[in-house]
């Protein structure tokens, strides 16, 4: 752990935070800007953890609690997938695991006009990105990056889709690349999208590489680094002895 | 303490010698009212407005043990997803409390009498004056002591006053019992138990037009119109007492 | 004078304490607590949208469900509802959330004494895990007065029959602060825990019931230290992956 | 409810100003009566009656029971009425929870007479098998099945031949039971007794759309009153019962008029009636 | 935190009424800095109060209480039982405490307010704890029949407060409260001698000529105050209960003893410094209730 000048957080940095705890002392630092992620809230001069997690730092000056749930609060320019449950005049309605249903304007499209609203059925699963999220209104969500532009953005075909934890999905999402999806990529070919709401889907040219790669994402849920590739190791083993 | 789960049964001791009935005997015309009061004598009325802080408008009636309290909310939302009307919706509830009646009872929700207040009040609001919305009328017997339905209308019309709720007149009601020949005003609860009939009548004493009047038993003409007589009578003089009451709290309040 | 109690346990020791989290797998958290044979299972669902009727819609809106063990609920089980109800909006941040309603199903799985406060810890460890904002942490604890005036902890079912005054007290945890020794003033007081509930039964002169809060106090630092050593041993194995 | 449009509303009313509804009927005839009876064989007695297309079911049954209290001497009777969502869509679940009740205590007050039970029209004391032990409790029933208004008139009738086609089982007591001991019966299967339904009343209302009242007004002739009058007469012309609905207020004099008004039609529909059930009596027997 | 600021700003041109509505909690911190409460009350002073007993003609035992608006009535009908066997000779109290949708705007008919059965709770766990009654009294044949207690409380209007002022009407009541003289008859059931038949020839002996009032020991009052930042309110009106969340109830018998401190959550913390402060007030306050029974009880004995 590298220690910090000025009375600083750092004795808690990478440390298990619960709620209530102090972290930071704002009187103690002078002139210097710092940035909260989730999970911190300010209270006048003390910075205290709302969510228990692990306390992150990462230079120059943010500050984040990271938290695994099953419910997925929405923040803005996360990725998640989400699944229509209505359409309407100007909004598809997307569960996306919130608190509310989020929307998902029609014309939020690359190049999206009155005229080519896509049509997408009940249930369809969608991969796109959070633009609003303010409290006390429905999110809303876009299939465009930030320069309008469709990226990998929209519905995704065929696949299966499961849930995981939030914690699982950030960690999959990790780079350097995460030991299970690095153990599972040298052996097999598949497609895998990740929202950070916790749903993870997974395409291959065989039912059975899906099913592997799918249980073996949702078993690393509680492992550590190591674990999980011998975990991933094992089970890609067993089906080389099948075949 | 309190007797958990298989509740012991209970029972209210009653007297030793069972009290006969008050035989009123047809020839019999002498006997005396329970109370001493004559056949067609009421019992001192009273009231007071502003009884409950809580609600927009509220009155208290107290006739002989008969005590009601009325609360009236609103105008408000309606809370029934009721359809868009262009005039005010009327609710009314009426309730005992356990203790109001000699054998403890279970003070719900007495269902008749909150349809029958809302047939006596309706005609008398200007339900036009408040759209969209409802007017709450709760009452609350404290203790009944015998024509408890016409002193909940009168108290309730009293309360809606207080409330300012836009209305035509006010509300008076009386009722009469039959009792063998006699026709007696104003029944206390032991009378009302052995009554051979019932008149109750509500009407709107300026405007000498009745909003509701209901009649049990059996009733030759001339009886009848005896009975409407005397309870038209006493409701315009009910009505004046209630005035009083109204005028006494207006100017009281802006002393 | 000494009070003999089971298994030799002296007058402010607690039984042993278990807790697990995760342990049911539809609910978005979960905890189970136990002290000696008293075990409650908690469960909490949500942030769901919407509040209830006659709640405010611009703050989060907690609800809380009580399941006996055997039988409906009565007047009791619908104070422990208030009680817990209360408790936890105070410690959750209701602001974060407008508009929502978080639903906590509190299940009695044995009473061996002690349940409220059982209840209320284990429904605590359940809003960690599942996410929620919290400000603290809560711990209860309750004291009983046995005829002599003597304060015991954490009795069972037995020993409460024997017991003229309960104290059932509810401390937020022990601040790990970043602030020096001291400097922690809040309003001119020196940093004592305060009450966040209290509820008592039986008489007991006012003596009595600050000896029982003296000693409550006590005992909710070890309390708390055990639901953080609790809460962390399970968010290592999430979090450890990452590292 | 009936949605009128503003021209047929004033059609309406100008019918009734005219003395001629829309049905062709004046403002003080009936609709045509039917009258069947024995129509729920389970019961003790039952009746269906259709005025029109108002159509009506009554049903009694008989159990035996232990007297009030407070009149040992006398049987209990109570009568409900339920609303079948089959008469209007609006009365499925709960909707016609208010309308039941409703109609149910007019009912009461109109058929049970005073507190006491004098005026009631069926005699309580009739129902007496041993004094302050056994008494016969009636549970009459009502049942709205098609609904184009005049639903009390329909129930109070239903109800008369439902107590007509009624036979009680004749009961044996066995003598020698003491104190408080409930007394051992004995029920006939074959000796009934019939009732004595002369004293029942009819029930007429009167309907008052813009100045004048008619009788039997059809559904949507009582979306345009402005209140209605029933009035429950006996055979001796004397009032049972009063029940006024409707918001508007009504000066005394009105429903003075109104309440002799009836008593006239009230001798024409006893008659009419009597006649009918006696007809649909000797029909069922020959069956 | 913009909005007090603005608030601030905005105080001296807006009307009071407004203001309040809009900043409700700026409103009240404003007074409380004055040391004042909207309604002229210093802060730790509870409202007038009053008591009238005998309220309720039908029942055996009955009282009013007023403090400021809330208005709560209770009354006692007491009924025969067959006492259970482990207390033979012991009678029983149930308690029961209504909202009727009359006494407050949140009430509606057929939805029973949430307080209420916690409400109801509490007063029986407070009189029993009391030690108050002394449920042999209530003994009439030993293991055969005992009296119990139905006491109902209805709030008539809820203007908070609302513990405190069910607890002074319950304990009112029972002081109250005159038993009938009753007599076993053949049949094993209890029946009551009438007053009138006093004197002269009784069929039966009466089984409870001594009994026909309750002694009560201990009496048990209660106080609620809001705690708020560093003040402490006593005997909160609704609005301010519903502006400041955190409600301290402490109940105190005439002997000083506690028989109910009752924090159920709220924001702020209760520190020992006041819980101490919340004791006093009750001491005081306890006085004064005293005071007030005594004075409806005498008042009761001239009539």
């Amino acid at each position: 752990m590298d220690s910090k000048p000025s009375g600083s957080p750092a004795t808690f940095v990478d440390h298990l935070v619960v709620p209530g705890d102090l972290v930071v002392d704002l009187s103690s630092m002078t002139n210097q800007t710092i940035k909260l992620g989730g999970g911190l809230r300010q209270d006048c001069d003390a910075i205290s953890v709302m969510k228990a997690g692990k306390l992150r730092f990462s230079k120059p000056n943010k500050y984040w609690v990271e938290t695994s749930q099953k419910r997925y609060v929405p923040c803005v320019e996360d990725t998640i997938l989400g699944i229509v449950v209505d359409s309407k005049a100007d909004n598809f309605l997307i569960d996306i695991k919130g608190p509310a249903l989020a929307f998902l304007p029609v014309l939020a499209f690359e190049g999206g006009t009155r005229r080519n609203i896509p049509k997408f059925e009940v249930g369809t699963l969608l991969y796109v990105r959070v633009v609003k999220a303010n409290p006390g209104m429905n999110p809303e969500l876009s299939c465009t990056d930030a320069s309008g532009k469709a990226a990998e953005f929209g519905a995704l075909k065929d696949g299966y889709m499961f849930e995981c934890s939030t914690g699982l999905s950030r960690m999959l999402l990790s780079s350097p690349t995460c030991p299970v999806l690095d153990a599972l990529g040298k052996k097999l070919s598949f497609e895998i999208a990740v929202g950070l709401n916790g749903r993870v889907w997974v395409n291959a040219n065989s039912p059975s590489t899906v099913i592997i790669v799918a249980n073996a994402i949702m078993n690393s849920e509680s492992l550590s680094g190591v674990q999980q590739k011998i975990m991933a190791e094992k089970l890609l083993q067993k089906i080389q002895v099948n075949s | 303490m309190a007797s958990k789960g298989a509740a012991p049964s209970t029972y209210t001791p009653t007297p030793t010698k069972k009290t006969r009935p008050p035989i009123f005997s047809d020839s019999d015309v002498d006997w005396l009212r329970p109370d001493g009061r004559g056949f067609h004598q009421c019992r001192p009325a009273f009231f007071r407005t502003g009884a409950v802080n809580s609600a927009a408008g509220s009155a208290y009636a107290e006739f002989g043990n008969t005590k009601v309290i009325v609360s009236v909310f609103g105008p408000r939302e309606s809370k029934k997803a009721m359809m868009y009307s262009d005039v005010g919706r009327l609710n009314c509830n009426v309730s005992y409390t356990t203790f109001a009646t000699p054998v403890r009872g279970q003070g719900s929700d007495n269902k008749e009498f909150s349809s029958m207040l809302h047939k006596a009040l309706e005609g008398a609001i200007m339900l036009e004056t408040f759209p969209k919305t409802t007017v709450d009328v709760f009452a609350l017997v404290l203790e009944s002591g015998g024509s408890d339905l016409p002193v909940v209308i009168s108290c309730a019309s009293l309360a809606l006053a207080d409330a300012g709720i836009m209305m035509y007149d006010l509300v008076a009601g009386v009722s009469v019992s039959c009792l063998g020949r006699n026709l007696i005003i104003d029944p206390i609860l032991e009378e009302e138990t052995f009554q051979d009939g019932s008149l109750i009548i509500t009407c709107m004493p300026s405007r000498y037009e009745v909003t509701q009047l209901t009649i049990s038993g059996e009733w030759s003409t001339a009886k009848l119109n005896e009975a409407m007589e005397l309870c038209l009578d006493a409701c315009s003089k009910l009505a004046k007492i209630m005035r009083s009451c109204l005028k006494e709290a207006a100017s009281a309040s802006q002393d | 004078m000494e009070i003999d109690r089971d298994h030799g346990r002296s007058p402010s020791q607690l039984r042993p304490l278990s807790c697990s989290r995760n342990v049911l797998h539809r609910a978005h958290g979960s905890a189970s607590w136990s002290q000696g044979e008293t075990k409650v299972l908690a469960a909490v669902y949500g942030p769901k949208a919407g509040t209830k009727k006659n709640e405010n819609p611009e703050k989060a809106c907690i609800e809380v469900i009580w399941k006996p063990k055997t039988g409906q609920i009565g007047k009791l089980e619908r104070e422990y509802e208030m009680i817990l109800k209360r408790t936890l909006q105070s410690i959750c941040i209701l602001t974060l959330n407008p508009n929502t309603t978080t639903s906590i199903i509190v299940q009695v799985v044995n009473d061996d004494g002690a349940l409220l406060v059982c209840a209320i810890n284990a429904a605590c460890a359940a809003l960690v895990d599942a996410g929620i904002p919290m400000k603290h942490l809560a711990v209860a604890i309750c004291c009983c007065l046995a005829e002599s005036g003597y304060v015991i902890l954490d009795p069972t079912k037995l020993e409460e029959l024997k017991m003229r005054g309960f104290a059932y007290l509810v401390f937020p945890n022990s601040v790990l602060s970043v602030l020096p020794e001291g400097s922690s003033l809040v309003e001119g007081e020196p940093m004592e825990n305060g009450i966040i509930t209290s509820v008592t039964h039986g008489v007991m002169s006012v003596e009595e019931y600050l000896k029982c809060l003296e000693r409550g106090r006590a005992a909710s630092a070890k309390l708390s230290d055990f639901l953080r050593r609790s809460l962390q041993s399970q968010l290592s194995n999430d979090s450890s992956k990452a590292a | 409810m009936v949605g009128l449009s503003l021209g047929e509303k004033h059609f309406i009313q100008g019918g009734i100003d005219q003395n001629i509804r829309s049905d062709g009927r004046k403002r003080d005839t009936y609709r045509p009566i039917s009258v069947e009876t024995g129509v729920i064989p389970q019961a003790n007695g039952s009746a269906r009656i259709r005025i029109g297309a108002t159509e009506v079911i009554a049903s009694v049954k008989a159990e035996l029971g232990r007297p009030d209290a407070l009149q040992p001497d006398q049987g209990k009777v109570a009568i409900f009425v339920d609303c079948s969502p089959v008469a209007e869509p609006m009365f499925e679940g709960r909707g016609g929870e208010e309308l039941s009740t409703e109609l149910s205590v007019v009912l009461q007050h109109c058929l049970l007479g005073g507190k006491s039970g004098a005026g009631a029209g069926i005699d309580l004391s009739s129902l007496i098998v041993a004094e302050g032990k056994i008494c016969w409790d009636l549970y009459i029933d009502g049942l709205v099945i098609s609904s184009d208004g005049n639903l009390l008139d329909a129930l109070g009738a239903a109800i008369k031949a439902a107590l007509s086609n009624t036979g009680i089982p004749r009961v044996q007591v066995a003598a020698g039971a003491l104190g408080d001991e409930q007394p051992e019966v004995d029920i006939s299967d074959e000796e009934f007794l019939q009732f004595d339904t002369s004293g029942v009343p009819v029930i007429v209302t009167l309907t008052k759309v813009g100045r004048h009242y008619i009788v039997d007004a059809t559904s949507e002739e009582e979306s345009q009153m402005s209140s209605a009058v029933s009035v429950s007469i006996n055979r001796k012309g004397h009032i049972c019962g009063l029940s006024k609905r409707g918001s508007a207020g009504l000066d005394p004099s009105v429903i003075s008029d109104m309440i002799s008004v009836a008593r006239h039609i009230s001798e024409q529909l006893i008659n009419k009636l009597d006649s009918e059930i006696s007809a649909a009596e000797a029909g069922e027997d020959e069956m | 935190m913009g909005v007090p600021d603005a608030s601030g700003d905005l105080s001296s041109e807006m009307e009071v009424d407004a203001f309040r509505r809009l900043f409700p909690l700026r409103y009240f911190e404003r007074h409380l800095s004055e040391s004042v409460r909207p309604d002229a009350r210093p802060l730790g002073r509870a409202r007038d109060t009053t008591l009238a007993l005998g309220a309720v003609a039908s029942a055996h035992g009955s009282a009013l209480a007023k403090i400021g608006s809330t208005t709560m009535l209770a009354a006692i009908k007491m009924e025969v039982m067959t006492p259970s066997t482990e207390s033979p000779d012991e009678g029983c109290i149930a308690i029961d405490f209504h909202m009727p949708p009359i006494c407050s705007p949140i009430v509606r008919p057929g939805r029973p307010a949430e307080a209420a059965p916690v409400i109801s709770k509490q007063l029986s766990d407070t009189i029993s704890s009391s030690g108050m009654i002394n449920l042999k009294e209530l003994s009439l044949v030993s293991g055969k029949a005992a009296w119990i207690a139905y006491l109902d409380i209805y709030c008539l209007d809820a203007d908070g407060a609302l513990f405190d002022a069910a607890l002074l009407s319950a304990v009112a009541a029972f002081s109250h409260l005159q038993i009938p003289i009753v007599s076993l008859n053949d049949d094993g059931k209890i029946v009551v001698i009438l007053e009138e038949d006093d004197g002269t020839k009784l069929e039966k002996e009466p089984v409870n000529r001594e009994k026909r009032k309750l002694t009560l020991s201990s009496i048990p009052f209660s106080l609620t105050c809001i705690l708020h930042k560093n003040y402490i309110l006593a005997d909160p009106t609704a609005e301010e209960e519903s502006i400041m969340e955190t409600l301290v109830t402490v109940g105190l018998d005439s002997s000083s003893r506690l028989v109910s401190f009752y924090k159920p959550g709220g924001p702020v913390l209760a520190y020992t410094s006041a819980v101490q402060d919340c004791v006093a007030l009750t001491r005081q306050r306890v006085k004064e209730l005293q005071e007030i029974l005594d004075e409806a009880i005498s008042g009761m004995e001239i009539d």
